[in-house]
């Protein structure tokens, strides 16, 4: 099929200077080539990942979310609050936290599809809203104190990270659902050409509504899994998150414009963006000079990829 | 069984559609006829539950039913061919053609091989060969179309109203899609048809309704109208002969093309304009007759070959280069190439000459208004002011203002790819004579046209391509439809 | 510039700064790494958390996964910090907490205590306005460890002097050009019922001083801030900014370096070395001029 | 003409907003209906002001400019570096900041028209880089020390606010500019439809260039004009400005897709998030609760403004 022909060639641009950027540092540091930072790499792409995997769903439909920091922020306060240990189960605070999150991406969804006010009008205000509100429910103070249940969430199941496997299962699902699911091609559709989709009877309502609720659903997760990492509610946690997010969803090929991209895209985009930030602070890059190079390698990446996909 | 009562459409305070009442019966083809914006695509799309009527109610199958979306239609039966093609550009054509309706198996998995198999099957009604895997983007205007069409007829409906579908079509898919209709008719479907070309309305409809500014003129029997009595009620008055006759150009070479060659579209073009020359690209769909023409004025130059105009040879890497030299083009892609929705009809019409209305880097507002406001006098264009976005025009009257942008900066060699696409036949007779009074005025035309009776008596020449290749160049006056189409067909 | 192979017997200390974009902890950041030059033997690696808990937390990893000799945290949090500190605790590495405690204690701890600073500034415009008065306070990014802890040291000194009086407070980020904006429209709002400012940094209150100034209101109303930045120092000096609290980042730097080594040669090592925090005003400016 | 019908109704919308936030805050305060504070709102909203109107021209082409606010931090400290006392005339400095700038922007828009590269990629990019060159040339100290000439740009003239006078100054231009320049007509044609503006012969790549190269202009002068104003050149000045002035864009009515938007929209933007954040703090609102409130109101407005401008 042609959508894989081009993917793949999307991919191999990409796959190509992640290798280069990867060989870079097995010959620069005795430390990146190495099982323990393998297994690191894969635990702090975990949470951009999912979050990445969540708005690759906005995206498609031509949308955007700004508010995935602050809702990764307000889910994670939400969720501690409920996980003093010996209070509720362990699934009560990952419910209110995963709830919290759809919520959320839930009201986004109303507001884009019934109030017709502008994806990155509306999320900029939830951005500030979820923010404002996970200061007040926490009091403006971290929510520590959370129970080992949870905490354990962070641990490791047969010798690999929690997070890390959430963030496996959550792409593996979406990498089926996107494919293989009407609703699936729904999306692409409303984003490839919303007028053209409702004439044919998508219910573009909806399948936008699906994408911001399951965007936010998946924020709510990262929250929980943020919290259970660092064992505090914080609710100045996941400052520019999104940032980081949509970047490797756009690294990844998808475009802002709607309609095109993969899952794969965003996993090699999530995966460039976390090797560079492993790899510069192994090599004991100074901060400053890191910007300026994870700059350059980003931008230089995207274009390489482009225009070896377009010849 | 589907009857529109009373249906009324506002646009801005404006009345485009006055409460408006008529019956369609199943297995009847009931053509809607009408100028460019006298409300045909408004009523249809009242009907599939696009836009919500001002007034009145549909009536389907004895119920007042209101739609409140196109998706509340299909479900009740009612499908459309809309006239501004609607392609979703990154997927597949299978996909586009199952698109709101996949087949399934449980759980909203869509079943792959089903949905090929739909695709395929759809296409080969139209006995269209495209391959129901292509991405929708790589197609050209006259594939999308078929494959809007494959779309509705997959939808099983019994109701199927269809918006100029052969607008972009050549004869060889237009008579797949009349074979289509017969079968559809026979199994008890009512077909809405909308078109602007005068022969398939009378091999087609049983009925035909007329619309005018908004208003139903009347509906009679297929059978009691003959084209001049139809054409009269379209327009209010009677048309003289469609064709103005052609005048002998100078010898005075325009435009020489030589070589021009792009694989794998085209290859070894070569042909010339004089001054006064109208030559005509014909060919079947995906001969490469856009593609060619897209080279001459450098939306997609050639890889080689040489253009030469006025004796000067060319190199042009960009419409920016072509207009300068003195090439105007209407391009066929409307939507994609041509219109700027958001920006007003006069400030569309003026876009490409806009040094010609100011000093220095400046506009000149009351310059500029007043071109386009002559422009849309000349050119009939009906809008409610020069400023209203042109996103808000009947498709015809789009087409229009696009011509009288090319027109606007003067060129010396106008090219016009299916410049009379969806332009009423009062229009087209506007065109015609517009086209007539350019080459008059020592202009050189080069016309690219699906519709052959237009090739025939509006060329001096044509330039028949095959495959990418020049297969024959004919003298207009000494030749017929079978030999062109004779040389059109791949060997 | 490939990291050179770790020398036999070399000490390798892992250095994970909270943020050095912010110019105290910039500051600290510089003397750890300049001093850590000066010992032979010894090689530091620096790294950049921008103020983001989870990014400091896959940092202290990957100085696991390195296997260093030591690491000198300068945590981001109180309470978010602490699964990084229990992770490297659970590795057996060696660990200096400098600037910022957590809930877990490392191994060692150099810094003095925000309580404290928010105490002393807040002591001094107490002082200033004998126990009476309005006055504004400027927080730091809601939800820090600083702006949590030198708010409640304020809020102690409130509760000791009744006729102090909190007229409004809000945050401005640790942001100069957001606290110049608030204390515009702080004037508007409250003008004559405040007569001092307390800000959770010095930026902040140079960002007070010059709304106040513009405004021509400086000589009624005494502004402090914390972290004696250089630019705050000047200001001192030109009687311009009435204090500030002096927060020795030269001390906290080299002392965590002196420790992180002492530690990795499994010497003993202080549990806890406290550099207080100190009131700096026109009158002792000049010995911290150096 | 039409398009300005249209822009009225806009304008309308919004001034309805503005005009009812004002009332209710004269009605809660007695110190907002004040010409002191309108001055102080007029300086407050001059720096995203000057901000906002630059990326008008961006969001116009359909692009989008993320590096603003790193962009203000660079252009800022470059030109405090040559503004220390007796060291160069007061003209260098300014130079030098608006130099700075426009660089940024240019070779933002290089990255777009020639590299191909998707804007919120590029400038995303530049965002990371232009921030660690501003840290790198200051040594991520603020640059202090400045003369008092150029800190006289903060001053008044004529007993107005020097930032507010090159606000409107700017706004006043760029009006202008956009109505009656072909280049401004261009910049409308392109981000309506790029492909048929370049087929009517419009210079896309040029009209791009020019719309980043502007932006980034713009964005030295408010680099400039903070630097003067806070009497430093600081490294990590800034943070998510550019939010700031693209959802004052947006909410005046310019759409992210290009081809529709208006100054005037813009200044109604910028004005409506001044007012909100001067009004607020007036009130005396906690911070907390004032996220919330600004997210609400923001979203609120272009609601009613959309809603009100469709009927
Ligand atoms: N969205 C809209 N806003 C304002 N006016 C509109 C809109 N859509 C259509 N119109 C106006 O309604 C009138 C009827 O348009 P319609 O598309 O129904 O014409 P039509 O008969 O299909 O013409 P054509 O043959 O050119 O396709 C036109 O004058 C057009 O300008
Ligand atoms: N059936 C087809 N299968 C694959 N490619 C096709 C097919 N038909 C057309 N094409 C592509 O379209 C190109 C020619 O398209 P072009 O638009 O120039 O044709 P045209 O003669 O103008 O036809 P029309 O305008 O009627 O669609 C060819 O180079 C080819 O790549
Ligand atoms: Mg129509
Ligand atoms: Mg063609």
């Amino acid at each position: 099929m042609h959508t894989l022909d081009r993917n793949l060639l999307h991919r191999f641009g990409l796959l190509l200077v992640i290798f280069i950027v990867g060989l870079a540092l097995s010959l620069l540091t005795d430390t990146f080539l190495s099982v323990a930072n393998f297994t690191n790499v894969a635990r702090q792409i975990s949470i951009n990942g999912i979050l990445a995997v969540g708005v690759t769903f906005v995206l498609l439909t031509a949308g955007v979310d700004l508010s995935l920091g602050s809702v990764v922020a307000l889910s994670g306060v939400a969720c501690a609050t409920f996980a003093h240990p010996g209070e509720h189960s362990v699934f009560v605070p990952i419910a209110v936290g995963l709830f919290t999150g759809a919520a959320c991406g839930l009201v986004n969804g109303v507001l884009v599809t019934r109030g017709g006010v502008a994806p990155f009008i509306v999320t900029l205000g939830m951005m500030t809203i979820a923010r404002g509100l996970a200061l007040i429910f926490s009091g403006g103070r971290p929510v520590a104190n959370m129970s080992n249940e949870l905490t354990a969430l962070a641990g490791d199941l047969f010798g690999i990270p929690i997070p890390v496997l959430c963030f496996a299962g959550v792409a593996a699902a979406a990498w089926f659902f996107l494919r293989n699911f009407r609703l699936g091609r729904h999306i692409y559709a409303v984003g490839g050409n919303e007028n053209a989709a409702r004439a044919a009877g998508v219910p573009v309502e909806k399948v936008k509504l699906f994408a911001y609720g399951l965007c936010g659903l998946l924020t709510g997760l990262a929250g929980v899994v943020l919290a259970a990492r660092i064992t505090t509610g914080q609710p100045n946690a996941g400052q520019a998150y999104e940032l980081d997010a949509i970047a490797a969803v756009v690294i990844g090929g998808t475009s802002l414009a709607g309609g095109v991209g993969t899952i794969t895209g965003t996993l090699l985009g999530v995966l460039l963006i976390g090797v560079i930030n492993n790899g510069l602070d192994l090599m004991g890059v100074s901060s400053y000079y890191q910007a300026v190079i994870k700059g350059v390698i980003i931008v230089g990446a995207v274009w390489l990829d482009r225009r070896q996909a377009r010849s | 069984m589907l009857r529109a009562l009373e249906l009324r459409k506002d646009f801005g305070g404006l009345t485009v559609l006055h409460p408006t009442s008529i019956d369609f019966l199943p297995g009847e083809v009931h053509a809607l006829m009408g100028e460019n914006g006298a409300g045909k695509s408004t009523l249809m799309k009242i009907v599939a539950g696009l836009y919500r009527p001002d007034g009145g109610q549909v009536e389907w199958r004895e119920r007042y039913t209101e739609f409140t979306s196109p998706h509340d239609a299909l479900v009740a039966g009612i499908a459309m061919i809309h006239q501004e093609l609607m392609p979703i550009p990154d997927l597949t054509v299978a996909e586009n053609i199952t698109l709101g309706a996949e087949p399934c198996s449980g759980f909203g998995l869509i079943d792959r091989p089903a949905q090929l198999a739909r695709a395929e099957e759809l296409l080969g009604e139209l006995e269209s060969d495209i391959s129901p895997t292509r991405m929708m983007r790589t197609l050209t205007v006259a594939q999308t179309q078929v494959v809007e069409i494959a779309k509705a007829l997959g939808r099983q409906a019994d109701v199927i109203l269809m918006d100029e579908p052969t607008a972009a079509l050549s004869d060889h898919e237009v008579a797949a899609l009349f074979r289509a209709i017969t079968r559809l008719k026979a199994r008890g479907v009512a077909i809405v048809y909308t078109t602007h070309k005068m022969d398939e309305v009378f091999r087609l409809a049983d009925r035909i309704s007329v619309l005018r500014d908004g208003r139903l003129v009347g509906t009679a029997p297929a059978a009691e109208l003959n084209p001049s009595k139809l054409i009269t009620m379209m327009v209010g008055r009677e048309l003289a002969d469609v064709f103005p006759v052609r005048h002998s150009p100078s010898d005075e070479i325009l435009l020489e093309v030589s070589g021009l060659t792009r694989e794998p579209a085209y290859r070894n073009i070569s042909f010339q304009i004089r001054r006064g020359e109208v030559v005509a690209l014909a060919g079947l769909m995906g001969a490469g007759r856009t593609e060619v023409v897209s080279a001459i004025f450098g939306l997609q130059p050639a890889s080689e070959g040489q253009i030469c105009l006025k004796g000067k040879p060319l190199s042009i890497r960009n419409p920016q280069d072509a207009l300068a030299a003195g090439i105007g083009m209407v391009t066929e892609d409307r939507k994609g190439l041509g219109l700027i929705p958001a920006l007003g009809v006069g400030q569309n019409i003026t876009l490409s000459a806009l040094c010609d209305y100011g000093r220095g880097p400046l506009i000149n507002h009351s310059a500029e208004a007043a071109a386009s406001e002559s422009q849309m006098t000349e050119f009939a264009i009906k809008a409610t002011s020069p400023s209203q976005p042109i996103a808000q025009l009947s498709g015809g009257n789009q087409q229009k203002a696009l011509l009288a942008r090319c027109l606007l900066g003067g060129p010396d060699l106008i090219i016009l790819d299916e410049p009379t696409r969806g332009i009423d036949i009062g229009a087209k007779a506007e065109i015609y004579a517009l086209i007539q009074k350019l080459a008059r005025a020592g202009k050189g035309i080069l016309l690219v046209s699906s519709e052959l009776p237009e090739v025939l008596s509006l060329a001096h020449r044509i330039v028949v391509l095959r495959r990418g290749s020049v297969s024959a160049t004919l003298d207009a006056a000494a030749t017929d439809q079978e030999t062109v189409l004779r040389h059109a067909m791949p060997l | 510039k490939k990291a050179a192979p770790r020398k036999e017997g070399e000490i390798l200390i892992g250095f994970s700064s909270r943020d050095l974009s912010a110019e105290y902890t910039a500051k600290l950041s510089e003397a750890v790494v300049d001093y850590a030059k000066t010992k032979s033997g010894v090689k530091l690696v620096m790294v950049d958390a921008q103020s983001d808990v989870q990014k400091q937390f896959g940092q202290v990893e990957n100085f696991i996964a390195q296997k260093v000799d030591a690491i000198i945290l300068n945590p981001c949090e109180l309470e978010a910090s602490t699964p990084a500190v229990d992770r490297i605790k659970t590795a057996g590495i060696p660990l200096v907490l400098v600037n910022q405690v957590t809930k877990s204690a490392g191994d060692s701890y150099i810094g003095s205590n925000d309580f404290d600073a928010g105490r002393i500034a807040m002591e001094a415009v107490a002082q200033k306005l004998n126990g009476q008065g309005g006055v504004l306070m400027l927080h730091g990014i809601m939800g820090t460890s600083a702006q949590l802890q030198r708010e409640a040291g304020a809020r102690e000194i409130f509760a000791k002097y009744p006729g102090l009086k909190l007229v409004d407070h809000q945050t401005a980020s640790w942001d100069r050009a957001k606290a110049m904006a608030l204390t515009e429209n702080w004037i508007q709002a409250h003008q004559g019922k405040f007569s001092a400012i307390f800000a959770h940094n010095d930026e902040m209150a140079m960002g007070a001083l010059l709304a106040l100034e513009r405004a021509g209101l400086k000589k009624d109303v005494y502004v402090i801030g914390i972290d004696a930045i250089a630019q705050a120092l000047t200001a001192v000096k030109e009687g311009r900014l009435d204090a500030t609290v002096f927060q020795d980042a030269v001390g906290q730097g080299k002392g965590s370096v002196d420790a992180a080594i002492l530690l990795a040669k499994k010497q003993p090592c202080p549990k806890e070395t406290m550099i207080p925090f100190q009131l700096i005003t026109r009158e002792n400016l000049s010995q911290f001029l150096k």
